[in-house]
């Protein structure tokens, strides 16, 4: 138990355990502030998530959960190895649409490939989208998160006229719908949670956490990564090569982004990019699913299906009129307690050491 | 065209007080228990907000002069995202809390409402500004729904007809983006400035048209109307729901004017000189009103333009200098009757690509892509 | 009779999570008084005067200045005591000018807007009249050790303190330097102050101080009169034992050429001066050559440069392998090892686990991965196997992570890294600093033992204590250049010291000059 | 001439809440607490005050609220960058998770807060703020024209905050503690100097200049607020970044930056540029486009304050 306690994962887990639900607890009380009578039931209705909604509910979780994953990867993939993609917002935006235009132009290809070229082709361009600011972090010396800021806009605007000169619908006002045969597969999953979206892609996104957890802990380049992010300094003195390593992660990062962008638009058949000059919702959820995981891949699966789960639940907190932002309050609420997870773990560790440490007082005394 | 028009909004007015002595009497529905979270509900697009100072704002008080009277429940609900699954989980989740009348305000729920009409047979629909088609692109209406569509068209061809026929030469649009709706207000604006060109045989008129390409106010929507006005342009008709706020700063701070949309939108700013107004507040009412009283006809698509009286400019706050209630008339009668085929001329939406192949005979239009 | 002391600590105790720094420990400084503390590393010198300058708040005992009982929670009480400290790491704003870095936290100032110019004329008159020579208008990181540590001093005075901690203050100078320093101290101590001097080297203590008080592993043990007491009194109160204090070797038998630098220059990254200029020497196997110096005239860079981890021009081989174009790991692999200056910096990554840091340059090896997945299994045992050799010691074996680990088991596992590794030649800067003698001991015995198994050692070190007696040739870096090449039997600490400071050039460096 | 004033009129209206946002972010900085919370913090300020200006509007004279507005953003501001400080300061978490945390609630909050209030969530007001003319002022050449005619206060502000911000910086006691706090904690902490308060005093000050900024954000461009400032933040951070934590530099930064926002989006009244026909997107593009070259051949590389973004612990060594 004392082993288990001491663990560094565990001990994490358990700190986001206890923010997460100094989160809900606060979030309650605001509810509570605003709207009385129906705070309680709202409450009920958001933590019980996807489950209040049968088995469509829990689909649904899993299908918002994909893009958020994937996404909120990119972003946990770079903090890992010492580089903020906060341009992951951008890559998601780019790869939204490469895979949507692949799509719509690869359905000459065999039909059970489409989708697999059209989210490969989005996250290479989301690759891609993630060398520059890469390139100029390594090689200039360009703090990247001015650099990501700016691709993310350039993303956006770019991707809109984009639109525009290829997959313009008047009545959309953003691209066609995808076509059917490049959806995602649904491989069963439309059986087992029926009225739902949710895809292969779920897999996809479990798959990749898992490589990217495997890549970062269990490789020599993930070996080399890390040392890069604990300590570029200590990396380039064991004769690691950092800025080929940087643009590399960018790489990465941009790819788990952009193939994010694309899963999502490939998951239904009214499916489309519209035209806006806000960015796509999703990409709002990056970085604090990242945080809330504390940035590990694995920790990502499970904040990437906590958010998607209280955001169903906030869908159908509607219902006790509470607006679809209530959710986005208590999200933030918790992450603002991660910033306790110092003091919670530290609080762990000394509960768990309390007996070692009255020893070492009676023996100093 | 415009009396016919106050008279209904004076009739309707006597039917509400009507209903709220009604309503009074008649004891707060007995399972309010459970279905107390909203009988009558209205859908807004994920992409949308609930005020959008346009459509959405303009239904919901609706939904709330109706229920204010009859006591009914009301909410709103959003999608997560515009797919039909997520749709169809607030259309669930709305009659699963006791919606009975549904008032869906986008074109993003053309797919989802055919699954919608038919899943919840006992549950009343109506749908602005779209028709719900199928992915094949077939059209089905059942007898619970009804598509109210409008002929924006015809309320911006009479703001740019006013707007000339009060002397303005160097006019302009700008659009939100480029939605049917909004392409219809911009259409029409053209035909009508350009009409009145014709028609009062001005010369010299100018018209810039574009799209800000969101709907928000932002400093870079502030700052393109701006360099209109600074560039000669005298107004400008903003069909951008809450952007329109843009063009009423820059028209502050440049000495100019604009024209509203939606609704009346004298109250916002000094610079507003007229609003292009469509009556979906009224007509959300009426419909509302007709279902409570059981004469709701399902499966039909209605159309509201001149001759309907669905759309309206309010001479009463408008700040015209010279086109006088008489001129307004004498102009919203010949639409209304299609005098010399002036209303089939407007163009609608789908009719050109971009506005500047809308032939116009004396209007020099540039388009800001 | 408490009056006569200007200080007084009594029974002082300083309990930190898993250590009692201090237990009851007694200090009476007086006035005009020169009074050294000695002790080993970890004795608790440092975490007394932390207590007395308020940094941290002391468990037991009281405080007496002046006679007064006093509580000291912050160094701002210290400072209105009239109490000054020059910390051991220098508490300094490297981008702030010198006079800044003065001012600072006493800034005189009119409504809250600096006065700089009646500052300046303070310190100035402080500066002349103590002959502490700093540039006020130079950024600290531009300017040398020595002038830090006047920055220190001058702060102290500036803040007309009386009683004055040296925490350490000679370990980073030449013996000029340290001369100067000392001949400060005493004017100062003449005009009524009162010093308080730590320092492990006893020739100092006997050389300055009137008094010495002696910690040992955080407790008191004497204080006496330094007079009274000859040095071997003195280490022998320190350590608890009689010391021998010189390091045990056979004559060194130099073989083959290992390492060859020609010409080897660096440049400065901001301006366009030579950081290394134009050096050129040659290392042999079984010889363990010491680049002596003032900290800061390019040593560091030499280092770096021939460990290929910044840019150089000039030439350098490697058992006869030209390496000048190649990267660092081409230099790992080809028999370059590397103990770095900045154990944190560069030689850790303190958040790894040990076993991690055990196989930084190593882990793709074919024994520690295959097909680019890592083999826990076989790191693992390498890591326990390297933990038993060199006997590092932490909480949790292979497992502990780095950082929570003490100074001298972290530098011991670099230690055990490097010499670990296939190498030809071992590069080992300042390896010992900051350890206890226990551990110096051990380091010393490593780099010796590297040398009698045929490698090149190239040690560099500010300690010319360090450098007497490991090296068997010594090279002095000034400015960039060697200008010396001299055999410890012949030179004395004077005349090394006078090489460092610039003011002597030896005969080879005359004669490569002409070259 | 009227061309060239309007052009300056709108890049100071798109520059100065960067420079005022950018210049908060500078002190938070500077006193060693990174904060990307900025755009949250500016939609805190927008909200509560243009809030006040709503419930206020028909009692009391423009200018009078505007200044009571000014006051209530700041408030609000430096209200809510205390979540940061005391994050970051007392429980000494990474730096990006509050900042983060406040971005993602700020226009949640707004939304809720505005519906609750006003049963809507854009907030209209009347926007009553600009002042035509200066008397007097106005009557000077050229400078009369530009700053003293048809301007807000707000112009004004930001000017005056950039004076004071590189006064106080460089100039005063307090500025020389807290860059000191920024770069190498130890050294205040070794002299007496309250870092946590240095570090708590940054950090509110970026609060309350970026509260104002979001006030500054709205007051000039619009007649409603809708519960966001449209990223405006996150530039700023760019602008702060672009100009180095350096006052100076970021007026310079953001001036560039405002300008060329100005041409990408009034470039519609420039018949020349109409007729080329480049659509209006590839417009949009540029500033974030030539920032991003602007960047690549700034040679000299941005030094971030030593000790931003590390938790500190008194007696730290
Ligand atoms: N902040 C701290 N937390 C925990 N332990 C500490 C702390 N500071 C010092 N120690 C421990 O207290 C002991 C005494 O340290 P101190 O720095 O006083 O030694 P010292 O006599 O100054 O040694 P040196 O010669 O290395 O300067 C050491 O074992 C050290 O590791
Ligand atoms: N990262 C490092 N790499 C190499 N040497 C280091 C490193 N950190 C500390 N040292 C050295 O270790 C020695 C002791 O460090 P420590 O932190 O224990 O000092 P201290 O005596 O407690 O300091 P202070 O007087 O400031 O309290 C110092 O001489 C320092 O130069
Ligand atoms: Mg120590
Ligand atoms: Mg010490």
């Amino acid at each position: 138990m004392k082993r288990l306690l001491l663990n560094k994962g565990f001990n994490s887990f358990l700190a986001s355990l206890v923010s997460v639900i100094c989160g809900l607890i606060i979030g309650l009380v605001i509810m509570f502030i605003f709207n009385p009578q129906g705070a309680w039931d709202g409450f009920i209705i958001m933590i019980q998530g996807g489950f209040s909604d049968s088995a469509r509910g829990i689909g649904n979780v899993l299908y918002y959960a994909t893009s958020f994953i994937l996404i909120g990867l990119s972003v946990s993939f770079s903090f890992q190895t010492g580089v903020f993609n906060i341009g992951a917002i951008g890559q998601f935006t780019i790869g939204s649409f490469v895979t949507i235009y692949v799509a719509h132009h690869g359905t000459w290809l065999p039909a059970p490939i489409q989708w697999l070229v059209a989210i490969i082709c989005g996250g290479i361009v989301g690759a891609l989208w993630g060398i520059i600011p890469g390139v100029m972090k390594a090689y200039k010396n360009v703090n990247e998160v001015i650099s990501c800021i700016m691709m993310n806009y350039i993303a956006m605007y770019l991707v809109n006229q984009l639109i525009y000169d290829s997959l313009y619908d008047n009545s959309l006002v953003g691209t066609r719908y995808v076509p059917t045969t490049s959806l995602m597969p649904r491989v069963g999953l439309d059986k087992i949670f029926p009225g739902s979206s949710v895809n292969l892609g779920f897999f996809i996104a479990l798959l990749v956490s898992v490589l990217v957890y495997i890549l970062l802990y269990k490789t020599t380049f993930g070996f080399e990564l890390r040392a890069c992010g604990f300590n570029p300094n200590a990396a380039h003195y064991a004769g690691v090569n950092e800025k080929r390593n940087i643009v590399l992660v960018m790489i990465i990062a941009g790819f788990l982004a952009g193939l994010g962008g694309g899963i999502l638009h490939l998951s239904s058949i009214s499916k489309y990019y519209k035209i806006s000059e806000v960015f796509l919702n999703e990409t709002n959820y990056a970085i604090p699913i990242a945080l809330l995981a504390n940035t590990h891949p694995i920790g990502v699966i499970a904040s990437g299906i906590f958010i998607s789960y209280i955001t169903v639940g906030g869908t159908l907190m509607q219902g006790q009129g509470f607006p679809v932002e209530t959710v986005d309050m208590i999200t933030a609420v918790i992450i603002y307690f991660a910033a306790f997870s110092l003091v919670f773990k530290q609080f762990f560790t000394r509960i768990t050491t309390l007996k070692f440490n009255k020893a070492n007082k009676k023996r100093i005394q | 065209g415009s009396k016919k028009k106050e008279d209904d909004a004076k009739k309707d007015d006597a039917k509400k007080d009507d209903a709220a002595e009604e309503s009074s009497e008649e004891p707060a529905s007995k399972d309010s228990e459970e279905s107390s979270k909203g009988e009558v509900v209205l859908f807004v697009s994920a992409a949308g907000a609930l005020d959008d100072r346009a459509f959405n704002s303009a239904c919901w008080l609706g939904i709330q002069d109706f229920c204010g009277e009859t006591g009914k429940t009301y909410a709103y609900y959003q999608p997560t995202e515009d797919t039909v699954e997520a749709q169809m989980v607030i259309c669930d989740t709305a009659v699963k809390a006791g919606a009975k009348f549904i008032v869906i305000s986008a074109d993003q729920f053309k797919l989802s409402a055919v699954e919608m009409q038919e899943s919840y047979p006992d549950v009343t629909f109506i749908i602005y500004d779209s028709i719900p088609t199928t992915a094949e692109g077939e059209e089905i209406i059942a007898d619970n729904l009804k598509s109210i569509l409008f002929k924006e068209q015809e309320v911006g061809f009479l703001a740019g007809y006013a707007a000339v026929q009060d002397g303005y030469t160097k006019l302009g649009f700008v659009g939100g983006m480029p939605v049917p709706a909004v392409v219809r207000f911009g259409y029409g604006f053209a035909k009508g400035v350009d009409r009145a060109a014709e028609d009062l045989n001005v010369d010299g008129v100018e018209l810039m048209y574009s799209y800000f390409g969101n709907f928000e106010a932002t400093p870079d929507n502030q700052a393109r109307c701006a360099s209109w006005y600074q560039n000669g342009t005298e107004v400008i008709f903003a069909a951008a729901g809450p952007a329109g706020a843009s063009a009423f700063k820059a028209a502050e701070d440049n000495d100019g004017v604009v024209i509203g949309v939606d609704s009346d939108q004298s109250a916002e700013s000094e610079t507003v000189i007229s609003s292009a107004m469509k009556d979906l507040r009224n007509l959300t009412y009426k419909a509302l009103k007709e279902w409570d009283e059981g004469t709701f006809k399902g499966g039909v698509v209605e159309t509201y333009g001149s001759a309907e009286g669905g759309v309206a400019l309010p001479m009463e706050t408008s700040k015209w200098k010279n086109f006088s209630q008489e001129d307004y008339d004498a102009l919203y009668e010949r639409l209304a009757k299609d005098e010399d085929g002036i209303a089939s001329s407007i163009p609608s939406n789908t009719d050109y690509d971009d506005p500047s192949q809308i032939p116009l005979e004396r209007t020099k239009i540039t388009y800001v892509q | 009779m408490r009056l006569e002391y200007v200080l007084e600590m009594r029974d002082i105790t300083k309990v930190f999570p898993n250590i009692v720094a201090n237990d009851r420990i007694t200090l009476k400084v007086a006035e005009g008084e020169i009074h050294a503390i000695l002790g080993e590393n970890g004795a608790g010198k440092s975490t007394l005067m932390s207590v007395l300058f308020g940094i941290y708040n002391l468990d037991e005992g009281e405080i007496y200045v002046r006679g007064k009982k006093t509580l000291i929670n912050n160094p701002n009480d210290a400072n209105n005591l009239g109490i000054g400290m020059v910390h051991q790491h220098f508490k300094l704003v490297e981008n702030f000018t010198v006079l800044e870095n003065i001012i600072l936290g006493v800034e005189t100032a009119k409504y809250g807007v600096l006065r700089v110019n009646e500052a300046r004329r303070k310190v100035l008159e402080l500066s002349r009249k103590y002959g502490l020579e700093v540039e006020l208008d130079s950024k600290v990181s531009e300017i040398s050790v020595a002038m830090r540590q006047r920055v220190e001093i001058l702060k102290m005075l500036y803040r007309d303190n009386d009683i004055l901690i040296l925490d350490e203050p000679t370990a980073v100078l030449t013996p000029q330097e340290i001369d100067e320093l000392i001949k400060i101290m005493k004017d100062l101590a003449a005009e009524g102050k009162s010093i308080i001097f730590i320092s492990h080297k006893l020739k100092e203590i006997k050389q300055v101080a009137d008094r010495c008080t002696i910690l040992r592993k955080g407790k008191y043990v004497d204080t006496v009169n330094v007079q009274d007491a000859t040095l071997e009194d003195l280490s022998e109160m320190m350590v608890g034992r009689k010391v021998q204090l010189e390091v045990d070797k056979t004559e060194a038998i130099p073989g083959d050429v290992i390492l060859k630098v020609e010409n080897l220059c660096v440049k400065a990254k901001e301006s366009k001066k030579l950081k290394v200029n134009n050096v050129s020497f040659e290392l042999r196997r079984g010889e363990i050559t010491c680049i002596a110096g003032v900290d800061n005239n390019g040593q560091s860079e030499l280092v770096l440069a021939i460990a290929g981890m910044i840019d150089s021009t000039g030439t350098i081989s490697l058992n006869g392998e030209d390496l000048s174009n190649s990267n660092v790991r081409f230099r790992n692999t080809h028999g370059i090892s590397h103990i770095p200056e900045d154990r944190h910096k560069h030689g850790l990554v303190l958040d790894f686990d040990l076993a991690s840091n055990f196989i930084l340059q190593t882990y793709f090896n074919q024994r520690f991965q295959k097909n680019g997945f890592l083999k826990f299994n076989e790191i693992n045992s390498y890591a326990e196997k390297l933990i038993q050799e060199y006997d590092v010691r932490s909480a949790l074996g292979h497992e502990s992570i780095v950082r929570d680990m003490s100074g001298g088991n972290q530098q011991k596992a670099i230690l055990a890294r490097e010499m670990d590794r296939e190498h030809s030649m071992l590069i080992a800067v300042q390896p010992t600093r900051g350890l206890d003698v226990g551990a110096i001991e051990f380091i010393h015995k490593q780099l010796i033992k590297a040398r009698d198994d045929g490698k090149a050692v190239l040690l560099v070190s500010l300690e010319l204590d360090e450098v007497m007696d490991v090296s068997d040739r010594i090279l002095v870096m000034y400015e960039g250049e060697i200008v010396a090449d001299v055999l410890p039997k012949n030179v004395t600490f004077r005349e090394l010291g006078l090489y460092m400071s610039g003011s002597k050039k030896g005969e080879e460096y005359e004669a490569i000059v002409a070259k | 001439m009227q061309t060239l004033l309007f052009i300056l009129r709108q890049t100071l209206s798109f520059s100065i809440p960067l420079l005022i946002v950018a210049l908060g972010g500078t002190f938070s900085v500077r006193s060693g607490i990174t904060n990307i919370g900025l755009e949250g913090m500016m939609v805190m300020g927008a909200l509560t005050s243009i809030s006040f200006v709503r419930m206020t509007q028909d009692n009391i004279s423009s200018q009078n609220q505007l200044l009571v507005a000014i006051i209530i953003s700041i408030i609000a501001g430096m209200l809510i960058s205390l979540l940061h400080a005391f994050a970051s300061v007392n429980l000494k978490a990474d730096q990006i998770i509050s900042g983060q945390a406040i971005n993602t609630f700020a226009p949640a909050f707004s939304v809720f807060v505005s519906r609750i209030i006003f049963g809507e969530q854009i907030i209209v007001f009347n926007n009553t703020f600009r002042i035509d003319e200066i008397p007097l002022l106005s009557k000077i050449p050229i400078i009369g024209d530009i700053f003293f005619k048809d301007t807000y206060i707000t112009t004004y502000l930001g000017i005056i905050i950039y004076l004071i911000s590189s006064f106080v910086l460089f100039k005063t006691r307090f500025g020389l503690r807290l860059r000191a706090c920024g770069e190498y904690p130890q050294a205040p902490d070794s002299v007496g100097i309250n870092v946590s308060k240095m570090r708590y005093i940054g950090v509110l000050i970026s609060g309350a200049l970026c509260g104002l900024g979001g006030l500054v954000y709205v007051v000039p461009n619009s007649t409603n607020f809708n519960s966001t400032v449209f990223g405006y933040g996150f530039l700023a951070m760019a602008v702060m970044i672009f100009g180095q934590w350096h006052p100076t530099k970021i007026l310079f930064a953001s001036l560039f930056f405002g300008l060329l926002m100005t041409f990408s989006s009034t470039y519609s009244g420039i018949p020349f540029l109409v007729s080329l026909g480049i659509p209006s997107n590839y417009y949009k593009i540029l500033p974030y486009a030539m920032t991003l070259i602007i960047l690549v051949f700034n040679v000299s590389s941005s030094k971030e304050p030593a000790a931003a973004g590390k938790p500190f612990e008194k007696g730290m060594r």
